[in-house]
């Protein structure tokens, strides 16, 4: 009756048994689990906008701006999803109000704590010190969608002074971070793992969620923090889907009843929109609070995308 | 013998053993940085992390927890053995035809057929999602067959333009004079002396499809999901040995059905004679 | 051209003729490889075509065959068209110049591929196969591969390929080319045996005369993509029509007379320099007028040699001048004055080599019987009437 | 004169039989689901958005292409790249076809297996393999600097040359079974006849091998080329971005920016460029004097 | 094996062989295709290896030109040892079974090939590789490709391009198997006269015995791999040792005869049948005993036959159950009581074919001059006896 999307491994998982399987037990209603990425969703649907394949859209934020860019989603409508109530309001104003946030997570610092004893306490200090040469940073590429242009490029923007409509201070850093030799770029999300492994970098720019599931599962010296002023938010979001099933709207709202989106949070480890969720103590801990992180300008962001990507193309080249 | 001429046996094949030497150092590139994904895979640590301190099976139990993985597989498999079977149906008669043509039309149109593995797939991909899903077909496996279909039809049309035209016509003539129709021709004697062409341009077309992200990724869905999509929706948020799993799987299949194809068919269609 | 045709017609036996090429050519590019050609062969017989290196031979059996579109002209097996037949619908069988074998199977399966495309049976294709392979000496090699063959066991083998589905013709382009004496001698046979058993039509092209001479009931000698002369073996060899047959099929002393006078049936003619003898006769030739000169033909076993002197007062004489020995002949080489090529005559053996009673040097009579000598239609040389 | 003219409709009937007709299948397929989609999508490359965002008609996109001395860059580095890729592999990989056919024996499948292996493990995991061996503090680099051979380790990740090693590896097996399977093909007596008519080895390969496997090479040449075209994933994971081509940047236009009538237009061009190689190639490596 | 080395290196000049093969063998897996085989061709001479199909000729060539290793034995070439050698070292020339022309090339670049290896210049190139181009008649073909050659046509190349860089050694594994006889004999003369002028080594496969006699200074005769016999022609001819030897080297009448005793340096043989004769002599044989059966072949043109009433009484007699007309001979087929297989005769044709004064069912009388009949060394098998 419903088509979703997800992630794979543990992510699809956890969102069948946390809300696939028990929506279905309470509604009757089945739900297809559709597996991908962003992009794939969005054309799919594009390509068949009279009868979409996908009803419901679990996405990135780049994703779901460009989905609304497209005219594919609707409006959340807060009638047709009661439990919104329970999600604070700035979670509820991204994308225009076209999207909801399910939950988030936030870039900062992964370093090896066998390597660095004293890691930097803002970005500014970071870029710095890495122009120094204190250590090897990894950093994401261009091509990494959901990272750079936010973490990266109006995070050290913003550090550095600048602004959405003017990334030249962060181009002339970067230039520097190149050409020290003391920056290697990653552009796959696992490739920065398996650089600080080999010893390729000691420190950089990474996920928390990502980084303590690399801790627990064995890279015991990776350690991970938010230089100040904060982390930078990137929130996974729900987005109903024009001309889709209108099952979606109980589905979406049985998204953020308080007992799901618990079971959620503790299987993937990251902060959940429901006030009313649970957490587990050790994962309360390492969670960032909502004011610790920033939110980039995203709609100004995938805007001004094309000249960031073609200066940053012919500036840095990686 | 004497040593001397054991001696310069040996001499007569240093050549043949220095090739030898290169065809291992050869393998050896190869298969180096293969052999640390396979090790990975039998580790016992949840990350992806090299040197593996203890082993298990762990990952391997994972595969047939966690089905997408090799759900997937399967139908990857399947879509790429009938997207090389459909691409030979389309491409060995093309290819049998310009192999023979002398005439100026034939190059025209081998580029034309070559021409889909110059363009990014990915741009092929979106061009066809929009194609098919406007004609009906949708996100469906027809529609992911008729892409991979267009990717490799160029693989087993060159292959085997390439093996045919070192092929005189006199095998064929005498198969035709003693009565073989046209037919019995191409089966009992062209094909399998093009055999070689055909196993190569299908071995390259099932690769390709398998690893034909940029192709397969406009046509996933919950029924049509291919393996490298779901590993890079995998990959999204987990980096652990799983991946370094399917990967072993992958690679004893592939050894499996060399093993069938060589039990059945004989691989003696890649070496010469004697 | 149309000549030999109508000649060649007389002398078959009535009925459909098994092939017919009527004024079929081809040229490869500017390469005439056949001149328009035409010959009846009839049913059930063995025809040889016999002719020089690049003489059209193969490109006859060709379009015979199927394989090659004449440019003109038409083929006719048993009387219908089949000019532009596919091959497989013509049911010939064909042993190929370079023989040809699928590569990739075995001797036997080579051998059982027609009956295999007829749809024998099993059983009986084992049979047949296996007895096509014991008739060509080759039953222990059946599961070999082509490869693992030699020249001679390879030729075999397109030779029992093509025998095993008992065509209804045949075309064998040299089949026994790589065969010693003995087993060619043999394969001849069975070929034989076997053509005149089934009653095959069959197109032999070979460059064996005494090949050609054995088994053929009748021969074509082709020059340069054109059909010289067709005729039974015998017709063909005791009245060589020119010069180029004569020499063609086995040696011949080409002497260049000159008429002396026309006698009743004949002409008498003279050898050169000797202008004072009375000559010999020729019967059963055209008119020539006296003086003129004419090209005689005869072969080195119809001269006879003595020593000068046995030999009778009238006989022309020669000096021996050479003399080769050649497994059951003798060939001796003789100059005369007047000849500027020595002739050559054949002598059996018949005591222990190195005991001949002329020695290079000897003054020997030459002698013919009448009959043996023939006249050619060719115009003399010039270098001949040096 | 009826008769005439069956006989020329049958000669031409069986000229045509001879023809090219079975291409028909494999080029209407190809028309109707790879040339037809691709000029839809191909003209949006034609249509850029003005200031209010409205698409017109314009060839801004391929101005930009051929003026941009940047684009033209990466134009030329994309085919430069992709030709390396390929002779290396043709150097690589004819030595160990020739092996595969004339010495391998009954190792041939065992040959086939170990090529086609490495091309089933994800990039993701061959790249992490790739980061394990040439890493500064990799294995490579130990054992050099154990051996003595280096002092310091070298800079093998993030570079070009990483990039073309792993270009090569995935691409060397296809070059491998292209030369194979004509190779295969090739009686070796003429090379028997070569060499005892004084032709070195080395003579011998370049006199008759070589041109008599020429259609081997350009199977595998086109195919490894053409892949390497249009990979970029390897350019990005190995290279770290050090080496950009077009199909890197028309993924960033796909993914990043959702302009596809950028991509559209560099798609274009890359074809175009590729097409008009592929057609000189096909030219080039056709002989006469080939067996027929 | 070693006795017949022994005879062939007694019976050459002095100094160096040109080629020397000691004790070599050769099996294809489970096939031996050359047994221990060891010969002696003296430097400058023309050795034939002579045998029937599948013998092991080609495979002796291709050891000594360096394609195979043998599995024990030497090579030597001019007293060195070059077993191992690569072909390119041995500086052979070679003409190989199937011609092996380079596809590639034109005519004139494969018979350029050589001399382009040998770096000569441009110049000579041209001129050499025309000069043979114009023994081989092919002087209009050279910028035809080998695809477009007729099969006696691309032989000639192979043969051109073995012969243009003048190599120390030649080996001819059939090299003008396809070749009629007129262009036959003119190559043969050809490949002789080179070959002596440049006094190359050469060693020739042949299966045309009537070539092996008159091109060889020496002969070796194989079967299944192994040496029967070597000599020069004439020895090799006229003293066979064995039955299969007698037989392989033209055809011959095997008689299983009765000892009927002892003379000063000989024995006195009989006919089967013939019990009641005095028999006939034959000199330099080793003693056998008296009433014991030996082999006795007599060469049909050793045998001469009168009509029974012009022979002696003493000749024994036969009758005439066969005839073939074959070019210059008559070849007659004679049974006689006590053989079972009809005895052959040759008589040279002097006169026109049908002139024949013997029809079948004639009864004839049968002699043979001394010193032709020979003693064999085989044992007479069963059926000879019967
Ligand atoms: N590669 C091979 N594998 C197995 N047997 C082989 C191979 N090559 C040759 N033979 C066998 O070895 C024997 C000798 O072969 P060879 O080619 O030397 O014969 P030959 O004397 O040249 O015969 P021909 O006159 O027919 O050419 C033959 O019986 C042949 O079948
Ligand atoms: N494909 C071709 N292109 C050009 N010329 C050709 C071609 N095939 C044959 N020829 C020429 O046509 C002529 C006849 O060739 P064909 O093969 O019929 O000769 P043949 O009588 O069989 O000779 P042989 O006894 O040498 O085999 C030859 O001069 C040959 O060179
Ligand atoms: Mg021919
Ligand atoms: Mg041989």
């Amino acid at each position: 009756d419903l088509t979703v999307t997800a992630f794979g491994g543990v992510w699809e998982k956890s969102l069948r048994t946390c809300y696939v399987e028990p929506f279905q037990k309470k509604t009757g209603k089945t739900v297809d689990v559709v597996l991908g990425t962003p992009a794939q969703w969005v054309n799919q649907v594009a390509a068949n906008p009279a009868k979409p394949p996908i009803d419901v859209f679990l996405t990135l934020i780049d994703g779901a701006e460009d989905a609304k860019a497209r005219g594919l989603v609707e409006k959340i409508d807060p009638a047709k999803v009661p439990n919104l109530a329970d999600v604070p309001e700035p979670l509820r104003q991204v994308v225009g109000g076209d999207a909801v946030v399910l939950h988030y997570g936030a870039a900062g610092l992964a370093y090896n704590e066998a390597k660095i004893k004293n890691p930097p306490k803002t970005w500014a200090e970071f870029i710095e010190r890495t122009l120094k040469g204190e250590w090897q940073a990894a950093l994401p590429g261009i091509n990494v969608a959901s990272t750079t242009p936010t973490a990266v490029i109006w995070n050290f923007n913003d550090a550095l002074g600048g602004k959405v409509g003017d990334i030249s201070p962060v181009i002339a850093k970067m230039k520097a971070l190149r050409d020290s030799g003391n920056v290697i770029f990653w552009n796959d999300v696992n490739q920065f793992l398996t650089q600080m492994q080999s010893g390729e970098a000691d420190i950089g720019i990474y996920w928390d969620g990502r980084a303590w599931a690399a801790r627990d599962g064995g890279f015991k010296s990776l350690n991970f923090y938010y230089p100040a002023p904060g982390g930078v938010v990137s929130p996974t979001v729900v987005q109903k889907v024009k001309n889709g099933s209108p099952a979606a709207w109980e589905f979406i709202d049985f998204l953020f009843s308080p007992e799901p989106q618990s079971c959620w949070a503790a299987a993937i480890q990251y902060p959940v929109a429901s006030t009313k969720a649970q957490y587990k103590p050790e994962q309360k801990a390492r969670m960032p609070k909502l004011d610790e992180v920033r939110w980039p300008p995203f709609a100004e962001i995938l805007a001004a995308m094309p000249k960031w990507v073609e200066t940053w193309n012919k500036d840095i080249g990686r | 013998m004497t040593a001397t001429a054991s001696w310069r046996r040996l001499e007569r094949r240093l050549p043949t053993l220095l090739l030898l030497a290169f065809v291992l150092i050869f393998f050896a590139f190869l298969l180096a940085p293969i052999v640390f994904v396979v090790l990975v895979s039998f580790g016992d640590s949840e990350i992806i992390a090299f040197p593996v301190t203890s082993y298990s099976l762990r990952w391997y139990h994972r595969l047939l927890e966690y089905r997408p993985l090799l759900d997937s597989l399967w139908f990857s498999l399947k879509l790429a053995g009938a997207s090389a079977v459909l691409a030979a149906l389309f491409g060995v008669p093309a290819a049998l035809a310009l192999a023979r043509s002398r005439s100026g039309l034939a190059d025209l149109v081998s580029t034309f057929l070559l021409a889909p593995l110059s363009i990014p797939m990915i741009l092929l991909g979106i061009a066809l999602l929009y194609k098919l899903s406007a004609i009906g077909l949708g996100i469906s496996f027809t529609s992911l067959l008729i892409a991979h279909t267009v990717v490799s039809i160029p693989y087993v049309v060159r292959t085997v333009v390439a093996v045919y035209r070192g092929i005189g016509r006199n095998y064929e003539e005498a198969a035709a004079i003693l009565g073989a129709s046209r037919r019995q021709i191409f089966t009992y004697v062209t094909l399998p002396l093009i055999g070689s062409g055909i196993f190569s341009g299908m071995l390259f077309a099932v690769l390709i499809s398998l690893d034909n992200l940029s192709l397969s990724l406009f046509f996933g869905s919950a029924q049509t999901n291919t393996l490298p999509v779901v590993m890079l929706s995998y990959l999204q948020n987990q980096f652990d040995p799983a991946i370094a799993a399917i990967g072993t799987v992958q690679m004893v299949i592939a050894l499996v059905a060399l093993l069938l194809i060589e039990r059945t068919v004989g691989l003696k269609f890649m070496s010469s004679p004697s | 051209m149309t000549q030999a045709t109508a000649k060649a017609q007389s002398s078959v036996t009535a009925g459909e003729p098994g092939l017919r090429l009527r004024d079929v050519c081809k040229s490869f590019g500017s390469v005439a490889a056949l001149q328009p050609t035409s010959f009846d062969v009839p049913a059930g017989t063995l025809c040889s075509l016999l002719g020089p290196s690049g003489c059209g031979k193969t490109t006859t059996l060709r379009i015979v065959a199927g394989f090659e579109l004449p440019d003109a002209g038409q083929v006719l097996i048993r009387g219908e068209d089949r000019t532009y037949d596919p091959p497989q619908r013509r049911k010939l069988g064909m042993v190929f110049q370079n023989y040809s074998l699928f590569p990739h199977m075995t001797v036997a399966q080579n051998v059982a591929f027609g009956l295999r495309m007829a749809r024998v049976n099993r059983a009986e294709t084992e049979a047949r196969t296996r007895r096509m392979l014991d008739i060509v000496h080759l039953p222990q090699h059946a599961d070999r591969y082509p490869h693992q063959l030699s020249g001679g066991q390879q030729q075999r083998v397109a030779l029992a390929r093509s025998l095993v589905t008992e065509p209804s013709m045949l075309l064998l382009d040299e089949p026994l080319g790589a065969l010693d004496k003995n087993l060619r001698e043999q394969m001849q046979f069975e070929i034989r045996q076997l053509q005149r058993e089934i009653g095959i039509t069959t197109l032999l092209v070979t460059h064996d005369q005494e090949e050609a001479l054995t088994m053929s009931d009748m021969i074509v000698v082709m020059d340069r993509g054109r059909i010289l002369q067709t005729g039974s073996p015998a017709e063909v060899y005791e009245h060589p029509r020119t010069r180029f047959v004569s020499e063609f099929l086995g040696t011949s002393n080409i002497i260049a007379c000159t008429v002396a006078g026309a006698e009743e049936g004949g002409l008498r003619l003279r050898l050169p320099g000797d202008e004072g003898s009375s000559g010999f006769f020729v019967a059963d030739v055209p008119v020539r007028p006296v003086g003129s000169t004419v090209l005689v033909a005869i072969r080195p076993e119809h001269l006879r040699i003595v020593p000068a002197g046995e030999a009778g007062p009238s006989e022309p004489r020669a000096t021996v001048s050479g003399h080769v020995f050649r497994g059951a002949t003798h060939v001796f080489q003789l100059q005369r004055p007047g000849l500027d090529r020595p002739l050559m005559a054949y002598r059996q053996i018949t005591g222990p080599v190195g005991e001949t009673a002329l020695p290079v040097g000897a003054e020997v009579g030459l002698s013919w019987l009448p009959g043996t000598a023939r006249l050619l239609e060719d115009e003399p040389l010039r270098e001949d009437a040096a | 004169m009826t008769a005439a003219a069956a006989t020329s409709g049958r000669r031409s009937r069986r000229a045509l039989g001879a023809g090219l007709w079975p291409v028909l299948p494999a080029v209407i397929f190809l028309l109707l689901f790879f040339l037809l989609p691709l000029a839809e999508n191909g003209l949006q490359s034609l249509y850029v958005p003005d200031a209010a965002g409205k698409l017109v008609f314009s060839l801004d996109y391929y101005a930009r292409l051929f003026t941009d001395g940047y684009y033209l860059g990466v134009l030329g580095r994309t085919i430069w790249v992709s030709l390396l890729a390929t002779v290396i592999c043709i150097l690589i990989g004819y030595p160990v076809a020739f092996f595969m056919v004339r010495h391998a024996g009954r190792w041939n499948g065992l040959m086939i297996f170990l090529l086609v292996a490495p091309l089933l493990t994800s990039i993701i995991m061959r790249t992490f393999g790739w980061n394990v061996i040439l890493a500064r503090n990799g294995v490579l680099n130990s054992t050099l600097i154990s051996l003595g051979l280096i002092e310091r380790p070298l800079r093998l990740l993030q570079d070009p040359s990483a990039v073309i090693i792993g270009l090569v590896h995935v691409l060397v097996p296809f070059m491998v079974i292209s030369i194979a399977a004509v190779l295969k093909g090739i009686d070796t007596r003429l090379e028997e006849a070569a060499e005892l008519l004084g032709a070195s080895r080395w003579r011998t390969f370049r006199e008759i091998t070589l041109p008599l496997s020429l259609d081997g090479i350009a199977t595998g040449a086109i195919v490894v080329f053409m892949l390497a075209n249009g990979s970029f994933l390897t350019m990005l994971l190995l290279g770290g971005g050090s080496v950009v081509t077009l199909p890197l940047l028309i993924y960033q236009q796909f993914l990043l920016v959702q302009n596809l009538g950028f991509a559209a237009a560099m798609g274009n061009v890359l074809l175009v460029l590729a097409v008009i190689s592929l057609f000189l190639q096909l030219r080039l490596i056709r002989r006469d004097g080939g067996a027929s």
